[in-house]
């Protein structure tokens, strides 16, 4: 445990992480891991992070070691594609009885190793700890040693049992496990000066191969991809690499640094959603190699396919123009990514609610990140009733947001967009983003809108109607009494992790006299969760600074 | 909006269409107690019989006057009334209903002036049906048969009223069209029951070819609409007509005893059955049970969660117009695009079908415009051109005889429409192909090809309510 | 006309037909298209039977030339399978319409033979007559001639159209067909001394294929099947034969004769069905193959095939013993074919309902086959509860038929398998005869049949106990009453062909004098049909003459 | 009867099992105005909202006690009371439901005491419901902790009567197991209605997690049976129990208000519809509607139809002990030979099973069966099976996450059992090979290997009435 203990610690000191940056070093002791609130709460577990982080490696076993719950209630249910192996597919999981709790767990544990490796013999055996063995005081980390002499196999423990903290802990503690127990174990068969990885990127609906062609062509090649449809070799071999490109979900950024740190890997961030973003990205591996050695030649060719790319995307996106102009797209999103299509989307002639981008500047980007990045948690707990309102407000024509708003969107009618883990069609590099202006006009476009809008023959008013009535109603009360009207705007939740309300923040700046968004968190406890609102708070204290009321200093 | 061609090829080639007078035998299998005859060569019959014993896996009744060459050079007018004879001996039907074929039509008898003496020489039989219909087969298809046979047996057994008739409000006259399968007949039933209205069907497959095992075997159908139901149903309050093929036989029984009428020209889709609830509604005064609110709710969600596996869908449908009508429209109404349309006959329906061209072809015009597509829709025919163009097929239409259950399918009301969604969207989801490393052009082609879809907001067409 | 008329008198006098030898001159004359009862008759017609007889004829285009009635409502329904080309499965048909009866359609037909070959270049066209162009004069042998004169390529007219008879003269007519345009007009590639023909066999159900490989081990080559698996050539060239088998259907006598009268090919009637007699017919071909010319040596290869295969078999067959021991079986079929099974079923331990059958001997044979041949046509009128009552007084478990009494048997609630030619179940040879005994035993024994005679829940008293006390009330009426009685046995109809009752025959008996079946025929009409039922009609003479009302003399 | 066996392996792969709790979670799903918890991790939750979003396609009500590493040493008391008083103040529910889980249950906090003492510290409160239920996820099966759920719903809202209240002969009680879909419940309601009774499902699920389209959401489920309808199933009549597993909360009911039960242990397959229609009939005095009599005819005409493709056929199913039952016992009614069957958790069923052996095992156990079979039965999980087998897959139970519908299966009654046929039938008749020259001898192999077929008639297991 006190490995366990020392990793996280570790892993909430990674300098790369622009959130830890921000944050005073007894913030960063207490880490991610705050309690959520209970009964309000939403989210995967630090072993669901593991496993999202280290599954795509196709050709291993990946061992649960837990009851059934961690394992049979989820596998084989995320989209990451393989071009090889398929045991990666296989869910293997201990599946401990109340005979394991009482005296342990270890034995079945290894016996289970054996089984896999005699049926299936994969290069290695990834054992993932969960919560109850992690209580019960199971030791895998020695159990896989011991199987690993025995078997003369790679077994790695992957120490992240979920109640230690959220999905992106367990994506970190995932890669200190390849840090610690493959990566630099296995030499290439030979090494090129175009040898690059890619980490963070996991092949959801086959994406990687929407860019590696490109790679290829350029004679660029992926010593590994961490995880995305790669081989155990691949991955334990990656240090011999010349270069690095971390995809921007910064799910593994410990792993880039503490490559460039071990094995003077360079690395930059970058993203292949979105024509410039993608174009940036082979630019800078390119850059990246040429730095490192490789000619510089390199350039030319990279800047060529990318003027052909580029090219050719506009052009086959130029046609759905007509269709689309003036056409408002709500982007709703945790993640990080979405924002980079905005460009792709304004070329096709639509427009971003809520902003006035106009060009995708740097800035731009940034204005919409912050916008949406706040947003997000917001919607999985509004009503119809308040989506119909933000909608009609926004006056939007369709949504894109992660499968979790799906059903509340798609209740309301609203035309809507996978854009998350689980969607099924891949979005990256120039094909994905001419993929994702043909899916949103087909979206957009479907005739099913106006069916389901029609109201049904029992009705005498739409529900819509209602809606409208309703608000207007609520609306007319509070402009009444304005008694009301400040409760309201009080009680109204601005982290939704922590349930904090506007009145608790705002009487807390007054009584404490706070001045920074961490001086909130710490007496609060808003922003503390997903961080999410961090922006909403800065604007509260911008407000009552504004209002003279204490002197305020912007959150980062 | 559609453009209706018509085949320019001198030879048919892997027939869509079945006959009329078949169609027409179909009508008549829906009115109890009746034995359709074919007034023509036996084998004739014979086809027919095989094609609805494979269709709905049932004992069919289907006799034949026999025509051989003399008769045919003779004319056929002894063979009817030997026919009638032996079939009234052997069977003891209530009605006997004819069909002529292009045997007999070629020649050309006066059936109609023969049954009247026929009547009069045997008045023992004055209590036998006896409904004679002009079917030749070298015109029209199945569903004209099928709508003339309607037309006839309202024009036989509904009486002529000078002055329209005291009405019964709570019954209602269904003209159901020969795109309803006795499942369909089976749901409407339950819907408009639900609203404390009587239905009569005309004709009513729902009771004959359910494939329900009767208690004993009679060699004429068995359930069915009787000749004492029709005869009273120029008293309804109100005809539904479903289906384009039953304005004919909505407007004879308007005709004979003002019976006002709705047509339906479908029952498959959200819209279109939230028009059917609203008029079961207004004509009975009562607002709709419970169990449509819910219903529809899941329809509306099927819907929903469908419509991301139809959006840009490229499918291909042969089938006769009214069923071509009320799937295609759904179909495109759930984001798909009807890329193949073919059918059998002419319908005013088809100039408005969401689709550029209807052509009225044959099964080798539809596998040429079915390259490519998603989905193959059309009758167990379809079975060679989707193996050749390795696409799915799903069937629709009669004749279905390489699976269980024709005659139970359901795509009519809301919970037919949403299961409509399940059985079409689940072939859409298991075609779906993984992603590969060499596939990554392909996979999204070029814009002409794979570029916006055009759909057109396909029409519900409803009748204005007199 | 004048020619399809001659063709039929042709057919009628075929020698090689058994029923035509029994027949006299007059009776011949009239052949077999005397007036069916019209409102009582059922089975194809004349070409429905020559679309049988050829459309197996796999690489060819078979255009049927009439209303869509004939190809549309039938087309692409029936067993015969193909190791080759799928044309044959094609539906082509002119499909004419009014301008087509009125104008006349031969202009239609020409331009439909041109298309056909433009688009799918077969090697030869079939072009089907049917009754309403027979009606208006359409020259379908002129066109014919025509177009195989313009496309260089053989048309094939085939005149039967539906009106002229039944589906047997359809088979006869077809025979006629390729006799007149199509045997003979190609040489094979080599020949051998192992060369033979099979006459009548369609290769339903793939059963060809059940005999071939035995044939191929021996040898032996066909050279045609006529027309299972055939292609065009191989019936061009089938003159070359050494030998015919001409399976026992009889469907196409004509041609096997006419084969040995034009070409002097030896023939013999012969069966796959039945391991019996699928050896005879092994040694019957081997036997006219040395006589000649083949090696003598042919034989021992033969009869040593036909006992490791006999012997295998019945080894196959014995475990079913056990559980089809005492079992009956009822037999019912109008064809011929289901009669050779016997010996097979026996071995695996069924009786046959009816017959005390105790060894396969050809006697048995024919007293199966002349009890079920009467019954062939009885079984489609009969009502569930005269089945029952049959079934119940056979105690049958389990009843062979064809598919027209299916829905009738499985009603009744009875074990039933399709012996005709819609079976999916491939039955000939000795493969077959082991398939057969499986099959029953799977009908037999499945648990289904204890489900579907359950009572329903609302019913006191189960079918079978309502129809027994009906059939025991009316037994004990009749027995109460012997003029009722008298009266329904002089009421039941013997010949279902033509309604010809008890009563009708004897009272013609009395009031001519009538002393044979022949006169009986002639005078009443009965067994004038099907034939079905002149072994009745003789039992009822021999009756008579029993109570000495008058001499009779017994019919063939 | 079947030799019922634990697999010996230490590792699971592939699991066909999933967790208690979340078991234990689709009970209270089908209460309204519940909001179900997990007593754990925030993953326990996670994973099992994404199962059931997935296999309904609807939002879930679904929360957690938010379990941490600190939390889980020092007990998680606190993270009860705080979840409580957060769901209130956010959701409103009428009931909240806590199923524990390994995390919790490793600890073992007195959960029910702490309870009790919430209750005196909260009077506010004191109209909320309040169910906590034991299900540790390292003993039993999904199925284990549904029952208990619905044993534990009896328990705490069904008084205890001293002496047998006055019933309403009318009102039924249902206890639905956890295999019976959506549809089926709808289907079981119309069918109960039709005798003039007035069922009371518990849980019902048709209500909640039918995909309808509320007219505005709520965090809790929505629909559903509610606290008040649950507190009155002491006055009921009867009790009809579906699904072994509901054994005990029947027990349950009788134990508290005397509530005779009679359990039907499947109502799939003919026979087992025939007891359930009669046993209507009985308690309502009323003979069968005429619609049954028409829908068990058929069903029967369906068999009839349908055992040419069943007979002989080889399956393999993998599913949770009463889907299992209910399944495999009507398939090999069908003459359908199960030559593998893999379930969760143990049954008394097992035993009966018409099969050589019964497995509680994984899918890798069920694959290892399965090899040669004409059909796989399983969740969605088995899709990978399937592949490698190259054997087709009919989606059974839950999770059914890769096509659309899932909760609109019907496999009850006449008109469900009939319709199953069809499904499988028509996946069967699809699956025919057709003859080919080369498989002459292959097609039928040796007598050892296709010889004989040892199907035991299975048995309709009915409860003797009380």
């Amino acid at each position: 445990m006190t490995t366990l203990a020392n990793k996280i610690q570790d892993v909430f000191n990674e300098p790369g992480c622009g959130k830890n940056q921000g944050k005073s070093e007894k913030e960063r002791k207490k880490g991610c891991t705050k309690q959520l609130a209970p009964g309000a709460a939403a989210g995967g577990c630090a072993f669901d992070g593991a496993k999202i982080a280290l599954q795509p490696i196709t050709d291993v076993a990946h061992l649960v070691h837990g009851p059934i719950a961690c394992e049979g209630n989820s596998w084989d249910n995320r989209g990451a594609k393989t071009s090889g192996s398929s045991l990666y597919r296989t869910g293997f999981t201990t599946d401990i009885a109340e005979n394991d709790v009482v005296f342990g767990g270890e034995k079945r544990l290894y016996r289970s190793i054996k089984e896999i490796i005699d049926k299936y013999d994969p290069p290695a055996v990834f054992v993932y700890q969960t919560c109850v063995p992690a209580m019960t005081g199971d030791d895998i980390a020695a159990v896989c040693k011991a199987a690993a002499a025995k078997f003369e196999k790679p077994v790695i423990p992957v120490i992240s049992p979920g109640f230690v903290g959220p999905k992106n802990l367990g994506n970190k503690l995932a890669g200190e496990a390849i840090l610690d127990h493959v990566i630099g174990t296995m030499e290439p068969e030979y090494t090129t000066p175009y040898d690059i990885n890619i980490i963070g990127e996991y092949n959801l609906a086959g994406e990687l191969w929407q860019v590696k062609p490109l790679l290829d062509e350029l004679g660029i090649r992926i010593l590994a991809c961490i995880s995305g449809d790669a081989k155990y070799h691949e991955v334990a071999s990656s240090h011999r690499a010349r270069a690095s490109m971390m995809v921007c979900s910064k799910a593994m950024i410990n792993v880039a640094r503490k490559m460039e740190e071990r094995y003077e890997i360079p690395f930059f961030e970058g993203s292949f959603y979105g024509i410039g973003d993608m174009s940036d990205s082979l630019r800078e591996i390119a850059r990246l190699l040429i730095e490192r050695g490789a000619p510089a030649e390199l350039m030319e060719r990279t800047e060529a396919v990318i003027a052909r790319e580029e090219t050719r995307a506009w052009e086959r996106i130029a046609p759905y123009k007509e269709r689309l102009t003036g056409k408002r797209v709500l982007l709703i999103t945790g993640g990080v990514k979405s924002w980079s299509v905005v460009a792709a989307l304004q070329e096709a002639g639509m427009e971003l609610v809520g902003t006035s981008v106009k060009k995708s500047t740097k800035e731009d980007k940034e204005r919409i990140k912050e916008l949406m990045g706040q947003d997000a948690h917001m919607i999985d707990d509004m009503t119809p009733r308040e989506m119909y309102k933000m909608l009609r407000e926004a006056r939007a024509d369709i949504m894109l947001s992660g499968g979790r708003s799906q059903f509340i969107a798609l209740k309301a009618k609203m035309p809507w967009l996978d854009i998350n883990q689980e969607r099924h069609h891949a979005y990256a590099g120039y094909e994905g983003m001419v993929e994702l202006v043909h899916e949103i006009d087909k979206a957009l476009h479907n005739p099913v809108w106006a069916q389901v809008r029609l109201p049904a023959p029992w009705e005498e008013t739409t529900w819509e109607e209602r809606a409208d009535k309703a608000i207007a109603a609520e609306a007319a009360a509070l402009a009444a009494d304005p008694a009301k009207a400040e409760e309201a705007r009080r009680g109204k939740n601005i982290c939704q992790c922590r349930s904090v309300s506007v009145g608790a923040i705002e009487d807390a700046i007054s009584a404490h006299a706070l001045g920074s968004v961490e001086a909130v968190t710490g007496e609060t406890g808003a922003g503390g969760g997903c961080g999410g609102c961090q922006e909403k708070i800065a604007a509260i204290l911008a407000e009552r600074a504004e209002a003279g009321a204490l002197p305020a200093s912007k959150a980062a | 909006m559609a453009l209706v061609k018509h085949s320019k090829k001198a030879c048919t080639v892997n027939p869509l269409k079945m006959s009329q007078p078949i169609g027409g035998s179909l009508a008549f299998m829906g009115v109890s107690g009746c034995m359709p005859v074919l007034h023509g060569s036996q084998g004739c019959t014979s086809f027919g019989l095989v094609l609805f014993v494979r269709h709905f896996r049932e004992a069919i009744p289907l006799q034949t006057t026999a025509m051989n060459e003399v008769a045919t050079i003779l004319g056929g007018l002894d063979n009817i009334e030997q026919s009638i004879l032996n079939i009234v001996k052997r069977a003891k039907p209530d009605v006997i209903g004819i069909c002529s074929t292009g045997v007999t039509e070629t020649k050309g008898d006066d059936v109609d002036g023969y049954l009247k003496s026929f009547r009069q020489r045997h008045p023992e039989l004055d209590d036998l049906g006896i409904v004679y219909v002009s079917t030749p087969d070298f015109k029209d298809a199945f569903q004209d048969g099928f709508a003339k046979t309607v037309k006839k047996l309202v024009e036989e057994f509904v009486p002529q009223y000078d002055s329209p008739p005291q009405r019964a409000p709570q019954k209602i006259n269904v003209l159901a069209g020969c795109h309803l399968t006795p499942g369909d007949i089976d749901e409407l039933r339950d819907i408009i029951e639900s609203f404390g209205l009587e239905p009569t069907f005309l004709p009513d497959l729902s009771g004959s070819l359910d494939g329900h095992i009767p208690d004993d075997f009679t060699p004429t159908t068995l359930g069915g609409v009787t000749k004492a139901d029709i005869s009273e149903m120029g008293k309804a309050g109100w005809t539904i007509a479903i289906g384009e093929q039953m304005r004919e036989a909505a407007l004879a029984l308007e005709a004979r005893a003002s019976v006002p009428f709705q047509l339906f020209d479908r029952l498959t889709g959200l819209g279109a059955n939230d028009a059917f609830i609203a008029f079961l509604s207004r004509i009975s005064g009562r607002p709709a049970p419970i169990k449509f609110r819910r219903q529809r709710g899941q329809l509306v969600d099927a819907m929903l969660d469908g419509h991301f596996h139809f959006g840009g869908k490229r499918i291909a449908i042969g089938a006769e117009p009214d069923l071509l009508w009320s799937v295609g429209s759904f179909l495109t109404e759930m984001g798909a695009e009807i890329v193949g349309a073919v059918t059998t006959t002419s319908s005013p329906l088809l100039e408005k079908f969401p689709a550029e061209e209807v052509l009225i072809g044959d099964l080798e015009d539809l596998e040429q415009r079915a390259h490519g597509v998603d989905l193959l829709m059309t009758h167990s025919h379809g079975r060679q051109s989707a193996e050749r163009l390795a696409v799915p097929l799903y069937r629709l239409g009669l004749p279905m005889f390489d699976r269980l259950g024709a005659a139970h399918e359901v795509t009519v009301g809301y919970r037919g429409t949403r299961n409509l969604i399940f059985s079409i969207g689940n072939i859409f989801i298991a075609q779906t192909h993984e992603p590969d490393p060499d596939t990554w052009r392909q996979d999204f082609g070029d814009a002409d090809q794979h570029g916006p879809i055009v759909t057109e907001s396909p029409l519900v067409q409803i009748e204005p309510v007199a």
